[in-house]
């Protein structure tokens, strides 16, 4: 029953707000609408790709011959599929970015916060990148992070 | 009649905005791809390109003309739409980031004020790394859709590099930002208008960023993805006709872009020395400084090719072992120091 | 909180441990050194909230029942590294880490003993799940190790799916994630809310494995490497429950909307017990039956949660010490052995007293015959079930299930005893035996006094 | 914009990764239907805090700290899970779910 | 600490027996079960002195409000009697066999002993349930270890049926405690709280199956026969002479004062579905071949009609009950000792094999003709003056009932007659003339039944005297 009336509210909140793009809205930086000149930017660069690709398309000559369209591996003959399973390094770096790269989403907003926070926030963080470093620190030992062999 | 109180002014003047960066960044790409030979002819001694137009100006546009007409190849093992899809992203990607870099301060035309940035959001820094982290969508994927195995290799050779080198970038911002409070690139700028540049807070962050960047763009030293004598041409091999351009193409904007994100974020943005003190007209101020920002972010694509043609190419694990076991800890190193500084003073 | 400081940082040690030292022996003695210092930590902040807790932050509520029940969960961990540790090496090359890897359940666990905010236990989840992938997988050559790890990870995945579904629509409703504050149980609830619970009682009952969230389990635990079942089928188990057991008394109870929450639970009750006993009695092997006879033993458990009384609370905590240590102790034996059938068992008594003895033992506890700890478990989860008073016919099923339980539990004693054969049995050394001595010991001293463990509550 | 909106979207996007996770049976795409649920849930949390901010609760943003600790175990699941997936891979050079059936008696 | 002693007896020895070699166990044994005989008695004289002595009291798990609490009452004193002197009997008539592993033999039949002596005495009802379970499983193992050939599914069978009951007595029980004012499990406590009579009526089940299936009483007692018949005749013994008994005294001690109202509604319901037993396991007795499932057939058809008097509710017959229970341990261990016997001798059980042991073996038909009568319960034998304060209770309560319980007694008689006739008299076969006569140790125990017999038979009083008391409590709770 709720979800009725939830569903009401939407489609007139649809209908009002979407023809209702105030000015006000675009130009205040903490809204959603602050995002739609990006909105505009993305329609921009989505056409602007589409038609060069589209351009493209119908513009060059096509001359397909079955020996062109074999993929190129210097000249030999192509063996086997190309989509083999990498090196694991590859893939260990990756898992090691993921994680990596979230424990750094904690520094954006303590980075942000950071004046106001103080000492003791700094401590906090501190702690933070020491587990940071642990964590660095064992992968480096365990040599995820060696390339030579 | 809802339709009518849309505010059709500033949409104009978004979307001019908009077409005038894109093409901008266009432009400063086509160009960009001169000035490399032209500027790596100059450091070999050499002259470069000279034959289409004075001084060879019209060679970049000669050759996009070419890769227009080009025909376009698409490996019978190739995924279609994936192959496709990869350049686009690529392209999409390098459109997009400059959506948030303030390119100026505010214009006022007709009593209307006109910001000379796309979009003033509260999270730009954010924003582009949101954006340029999508990069490696194109590489990857166009590397895979090829279904090569030299393209396999570096794409995913690049997807390491890039995702290694995000991280040092990170840390390094996040001393910036200890610094400014703030993620919006245009309060950034606004803080250094009124301060001393990022730079001189920053010099170690600034020189992290900047190999990292370098590291983002795929350019030399670290081009391991395209090293054309392991793996024939990298990622785009199987490339041809404007899907190979448009990968040549968001490798320049990509270039375009850091420099003037390092301008905007490390070198005052749009600030220029003694710019309020000038006593000239607003709309003139905000011109010349976006002419300053226009002249650095040149500086730096310069020194992009400059240090391309200086230093030769790093082995992989070289790569590795910098961005990993130097770079991180040095950042890290960096944020600390920066934020036990920045409170000792504030004390 | 000492418990959870303690094994949080013994787990960051022990994978330096294992960087430095390369005897697996040490690395061994290094964990059950470290499990020791967690359980003194641990019990060292009893006096601090034998008066009543205390609140940190608004996220962790030390009490007397989190300090009690870390004590449990440490110390059935001490009796199974004592009794199962050697047995890390034959798994993999990384033994350190996977000891590193089970003070990290450990450190979840200690935390969803005492959270006291819906962020707090979605991490306690978290972190008790996520080791427990790596290690069901850890066997890495091992087809049905991998299977087993794909399976446990895509499942749990999606049920910490649901339960952040369950987490946010609640706060939708509430605004806050304090428990205590949630009100669940209240004459009316938010509709989001209503939604939010049932997602979140699915999801937990998901993590503890109750039917119709239980497909994962046999397959999972018996895929694993044996001594990791061992421990994810006890001791993380019972940790699940006592998320389970917090999330119910402190938000669900007092007002009319909770009975509805009661029936749920005890539809999903009555449906683990009968599914968990009926399908453990047609298993061939061992440790499949005891993947099946675990589902079976989280249908008791979830008495204690249902009842929402303080009998049920002694009774989880009873029940965990039981279930834990009984089941680590027959898992403990059948490592011991080369076939992990029933047949495998035929005539261990002649070979290999001690050990069928104590076999005999842990399972008269899990099934609860008296003078074993496995009755005053079964006792108290029951009593809770009648004091609440609308349950006796939960109460009458789940005695029906304890009879069909003990016809699989005494397919292994009968083998052991009345059948005829050799079963390969690994050498047993003498610090094995005086572990399982040890063992023995604990469920018969809980059983015959139950208070010893209780009186602390 | 109203909460409602942020409600539908979120729910939508869950059940598609419900249902994603329930048909189909390449355990990548089914790992990708479970971070597609997370990140419903992500935004949904997100929706509810600006909400309950606007209702005048101080503590709202801990809705906010709640999404950096989903995004924080979400990560922790994508790295053991891929590895799990991987080593999967590796041993049997499929991950369609359906061929894992040997456990099954 | 007469009590105590009583359960600790046993339960030390029966540890230390595991641990013995050679005959050790069976010294132990017989030493063990001659301390708690004589203890026994003691308490018996103690219970006419100062029955409080009896009683002991210790803390067990406060929080649950049980306590460590035994005591005796006059059954109670009766029936730690009759087990002291079953194992007594055991023992002595299995002096000469060697079981295989003897040490593990005698440890658990001690055990159980220990079990037995716990139920008997215990006052709290946490207490009296684990005894309850304790008594079970060293049964069970002796039988599977050592019983016939198709010993492991059929003790399984009996074990399962009564764990299950017992279980089913748990929750009676626990649902009780709650009841209880004062959150005990004392018998006292039990026996002082109101319930009301919605409860009682349910409860009774819960606790009527639990016995019933004990005792056990039709139709309940699928696992009675097969059991008697697999399991070692020592154990059978001990199952038929002192374990069924349990039943009863539970039903005597826990259910009619704890739920009197509750049996008072279904009594007439119990009694015809003794009285169904009765009839049922009689005739099918009559047409048994195998012996020992006959005396089991029988010993159903006896325990029906014990029960059958307990629900009859009057002074009479609970005193029938209790006097009876202590005969017909006696009387039933005497047959079995015989069947023992009789097995050992000739290795088979079917009766159609025997016959003309009289000549062969003629003390030991008289021993068998005069406990053979005692189970019929002819006069001057111990069985009379039970059956005929139970039949005289049973006719106050209603005469229908009586007269179809006594249709019993004249099947009894024909089976048990038939039985005697083919063993002892007719043609004798190339088996039986191999047969030798009764072993001194042999003799000393059937002796003893043969005295018990006459002389309880001749002056019950001391037995009635004993039990009056108790019968008098439970008539008035009831």
């Amino acid at each position: 029953m709720v979800y009725l009336q939830y569903f009401c509210a939407f489609g007139q909140c649809f209908i009002g707000k979407l023809m209702y793009t105030d000015t006000e809205f675009l130009s205040a930086t903490t809204t959603p609408f602050s995002y739609f000149p990006i909105v505009l930017q993305l329609i921009a660069a989505l056409g602007f790709v589409g038609i060069t690709m589209l351009a493209t398309h119908f513009l060059g000559p096509k001359r397909k011959t079955s020996d062109k369209l074999i993929n190129f591996e210097s000249g030999i003959e192509q063996k086997g599929n190309a989509r083999q399973p990498m090196a694991i390094k590859y893939f260990l770096t990756a898992i090691l970015f993921v994680l990596f790269d979230v424990e750094v989403i904690f520094f954006y907003p303590y980075a942000v916060n950071f004046k106001d926070l103080g000492w003791d926030g700094f401590m906090a963080m501190l702690m933070f990148v020491a587990f940071f470093l642990c964590g660095f620190i064992y992968i480096t030992k365990k040599g995820a992070l060696k390339w030579e062999d | 009649m809802t339709l009518l109180s849309i505010d059709w002014f500033f949409i104009i003047e978004k979307v001019l905005l908009i077409s005038v960066v894109l093409v901008l960044s266009l432009v400063v790409a086509m160009y960009s791809t001169w000035g490399e030979r032209k500027v790596a002819a100059w450091i070999q001694d050499r002259l470069g390109p000279n034959r289409a137009g004075p001084m060879g100006l019209l060679q970049p546009l000669a050759d996009g003309g070419k890769l227009f007409f080009k025909e376009e190849i698409i490996p019978t093992n190739a995924n279609k739409f994936l192959f496709i899809l990869g350049p686009s992203i690529a392209m999409m990607v390098a459109c997009m980031t400059s959506a948030v870099i303030p390119w100026g301060d505010t214009l006022v035309i007709a009593g209307h004020p006109v910001s000379l940035q796309v979009a003033d959001v509260n999270i730009g820094v954010l924003f582009i790394f949101g954006v340029v982290s999508m990069g490696v969508y194109g590489i990857m994927i166009g590397g895979w859709a090829s279904n090569n195995k030299y393209s396999l290799m570096a794409s995913v050779r690049a997807a390491s590099q890039i995702i290694s080198y995000e991280l040092p970038m990170g840390l390094a911002l996040i001393a910036l930002l200890m610094l400014t409070g703030t993620l919006s690139l245009k309060e950034i700028v606004e803080q250094q208008r009124h301060g001393l540049w990022n730079v001189v807070y920053q010099p170690l962050g600034f020189f992290i960023f900047l190999i990292c960047a370098f590291a983002e763009c795929n350019r030399t030293p670290f081009d391991l993805p395209e090293a054309e004598n392991e793996l024939n041409g990298g990622y785009h091999l199987e490339y041809s006709s404007m899907k190979l351009g448009f990968f040549l193409f968001a490798e320049y904007i990509n270039m375009f872009i850091s420099s003037a994100l390092i301008a905007t974020m490390y070198f005052g943005g749009y600030a220029f020395p003694y710019m309020d003190s000038l006593g000239l007209n607003p709309n003139m101020v905000t011109i010349l400084g976006f002419l300053a920002l226009f002249l650095k972010t040149l500086f730096f694509i310069f020194f992009f090719m400059w240090v391309r043609w200086t230093i030769p190419r790093f082995r992989y694990d070289q790569l590795m072992r910098l961005g990993w076991k130097v770079l991180i800890p040095l950042a890290l190193a960096n944020m600390l120091i920066t934020g036990a500084v920045i409170l000792a003073r504030q004390h | 909180m000492n418990a959870l400081i303690s094994t949080a940082l013994s787990g960051v040690v022990l994978m330096f441990v294992g960087l430095f030292v390369r005897n697996k022996q040490h690395i061994k003695f290094f964990a059950i050194a470290a499990v020791i210092i967690a359980f003194i930590a641990n019990l060292a902040q009893y006096p601090s909230v034998e008066l009543g807790g205390y609140v940190m932050y608004g996220m962790i509520e030390v009490t007397k029942f989190g300090v009690l029940f870390n004590a449990v969960a440490l110390g059935a961990t001490l009796l199974y590294f004592l009794l199962s540790g050697s047995e890390f090496e034959k798994v993999g090359e990384h033994v350190a880490d996977y000891f590193a890897l089970i003070f990290f359940i450990l450190a979840g666990i200690s935390l969803a003993a005492s959270f006291s905010n819906l962020l707090m236990l979605f991490l306690a989840i978290e972190i008790m799940s996520i080791p427990q992938y790596i290690l069901a997988g850890a066997d890495k050559k091992n087809l049905k190790s991998n299977e087993a790890s794909l399976k446990y990870f895509l499942m749990g995945a999606f049920s910490t799916g649901i339960l952040l579904m369950g987490i946010t629509l609640i706060y939708g409703a509430a605004g806050t994630f304090n428990i205590t504050e949630l009100g669940l149980g209240a004459e009316s609830v938010h509709p989001l809310a209503l939604c939010g619970i049932i997602l979140m009682v699915f999801a937990l009952s998901f993590k503890v494995s109750a039917v119709p969230f239980h497909f994962w389990t046999p397959d999972v635990y018996d895929g694993s490497p044996t001594v990791f079942t061992s421990f994810m089928s006890t001791v993380v188990k019972a940790g699940g429950f006592i998320a389970f057991l917090r999330m119910f008394h402190t938000s669900f109870a007092g007002g009319t909307i909770s009975e509805h929450w009661t029936l749920i639970l005890s539809i999903i009750t009555a449906a683990t017990l009968i599914l968990g006993n009926f399908s453990a009695v047609f298993q061939q092997s061992v440790k499949r039956m005891l993947a099946y006879s675990s589902i079976a033993q989280a249908g008791f458990m979830l008495f204690a949660v249902i009842a929402m009384n303080n009998m049920g609370t002694q009774g989880v905590i009873l029940y965990s010490a039981a279930y834990s240590i009984a089941t680590i102790g027959v898992f403990a034996v059948l490592m011991k052995l080369k076939d992990y059938t029933f047949e495998g068992f035929n005539g261990l008594a002649r070979k290999q007293p001690l050990l069928a003895v104590a076999v005999t033992i842990f399972l008269f506890s899990l099934a609860g015959i008296p003078i074993t700890a496995g009755f005053f478990a079964k006792y108290f989860v029951l009593s809770a079930a009648i004091q609440h008073g609308h349950l006796l016919w939960l109460v009458i099923l789940a005695v029906l299930c304890a009879a069909i339980s003990v016809y699989y539990y005494f397919r292994v004693i009968i083998a052991m005893y009345f059948k005829q054969g050799d079963p390969g049995v690994e050498n047993i050394t003498g610090g094995f035996k005086a572990a399982l001595i040890l063992a023995i010991a604990l469920v018969l001293v809980l059983g015959l006094f139950p208070n010893l463990l209780l009186c602390w509550l | 914009m109203p909460v409602q909106y942020y409600i539908f979207l979120s729910i939508a996007l869950f059940c598609i990764g419900v249902m994603g996770v329930l048909m189909r049976r390449n355990a990548i795409i089914i790992f990708m239907c479970i971070e597609l649920m997370l990140n419903a849930v992500n935004l949904l949390m997100v929706a509810f805090s600006k909400m309950w901010a606007d209702a005048g609760r101080v503590d709202a943003g801990s809705a906010q700290l709640f999404v950096f600790f989903i995004m924080v175990v979400a990560a922790a699941e994508v790295a053991v899970g891929l590895a799990i997936i991987t080593m999967v891979y590796r041993n049997t050079h499929s991950v369609d779910i359906n061929i894992l059936n040997r456990l099954k008696n | 600490m007469l009590t105590v002693l009583l359960i600790l007896i046993p339960f030390i020895a029966g540890l230390i027996a595991f641990g013995l070699k050679g005959s050790g166990p069976k010294v132990l044994g017989m030493i063990s079960s001659l301390a708690t005989v004589v203890i026994a008695i003691g308490a018996w004289g103690r219970f006419g002195t100062a029955p409080d002595s009896l009683n002991f009291v210790a803390n067990w798990i406060p929080q649950l409000g049980s306590q460590f609490r035994v005591g005796l009452d006059g059954m109670g004193v009766m029936l730690c009697l009759l087990t002291a002197i079953a194992f007594l009997l055991v023992f002595i008539t299995i002096y000469n066999r060697n079981y295989e592993r003897s040490n593990s033999f005698y440890g658990l039949m001690l055990l159980s002993q220990a079990g037995l002596m716990g139920v008997f005495t215990a006052f709290d009802a946490l207490q009296f349930y684990i005894f309850w379970e304790l008594a079970l499983i060293p049964v069970y193992f002796l039988c599977s270890l050592w019983g016939g050939e198709k010993r492991i599914a059929v003790t399984f069978k009996f074990f399962i049926y009564t764990f299950l009951g017992s279980l089913l007595m748990l929750v009676g029980i626990i649902y009780l405690y709650f009841q209880t004012p004062d959150h005990s499990f004392s018998w006292a406590s039990f026996t002082s709280m109101h319930l009301n009579p919605e409860d009682q009526k349910w409860l009774f089940w819960l606790f009527f199956v639990a016995f019933a299936i004990k005792m056990p009483v039709f139709p309940f007692h699928t696992w009675q026969p097969d059991t008697y018949e697999q399991s070692p005749t020592p154990v059978t013994m001990i199952l038929s002479g002192v374990m069924v008994k349990m039943g009863l005294f539970a039903v005597l001690r826990w259910l009619l004062p704890v739920i009197p109202q509750g049996a008072a509604m279904w009594s007439d319901v119990a009694i015809v579905l003794c009285i169904i037993g009765i009839i049922y396991a009689s005739c099918i007795a009559m047409v048994q071949n195998d012996l020992k499932r006959l005396i089991a057939y029988s010993s159903i058809a006896h325990i029906g009609l014990m029960c059958a008097a307990i629900f009859a509710n009057n002074e009479q017959s609970l005193q029938g009950v209790m006097i009876q229970m202590f005969n017909h341990g006696i009387n039933i261990i005497g047959l079995w000792i015989i069947v023992e016997i009789i097995q050992q001798r000739l290795g088979v059980k079917n009766l159609d094999q025997m016959g003309g042991m009289a000549q062969k073996a003629p003390r030991m038909a008289i021993f068998l003709v005069i406990i053979s009568l005692a189970n019929i319960g002819l006069p001057l034998t111990n069985g009379f003056i039970g059956e005929f304060l139970m039949f005289s209770g049973l006719f106050q309560y209603n005469h229908w009932f009586m007269a179809f319980a006594g249709l019993g007694i004249i099947l009894a008689a024909v089976y048990t007659l038939g039985m005697i006739q083919k063993i002892i008299f007719g043609q004798g076969n190339t088996l039986t003339d191999t047969t030798t006569d009764l072993q001194p140790g042999e003799t000393l125990a059937l002796s003893l039944v043969v005295i018990m017999i006459l002389v309880l038979g001749v002056y019950p009083k001391p037995m009635l005297d004993l039990v009056s008391s108790t019968s008098e409590v439970v008539n008035k709770l009831f």
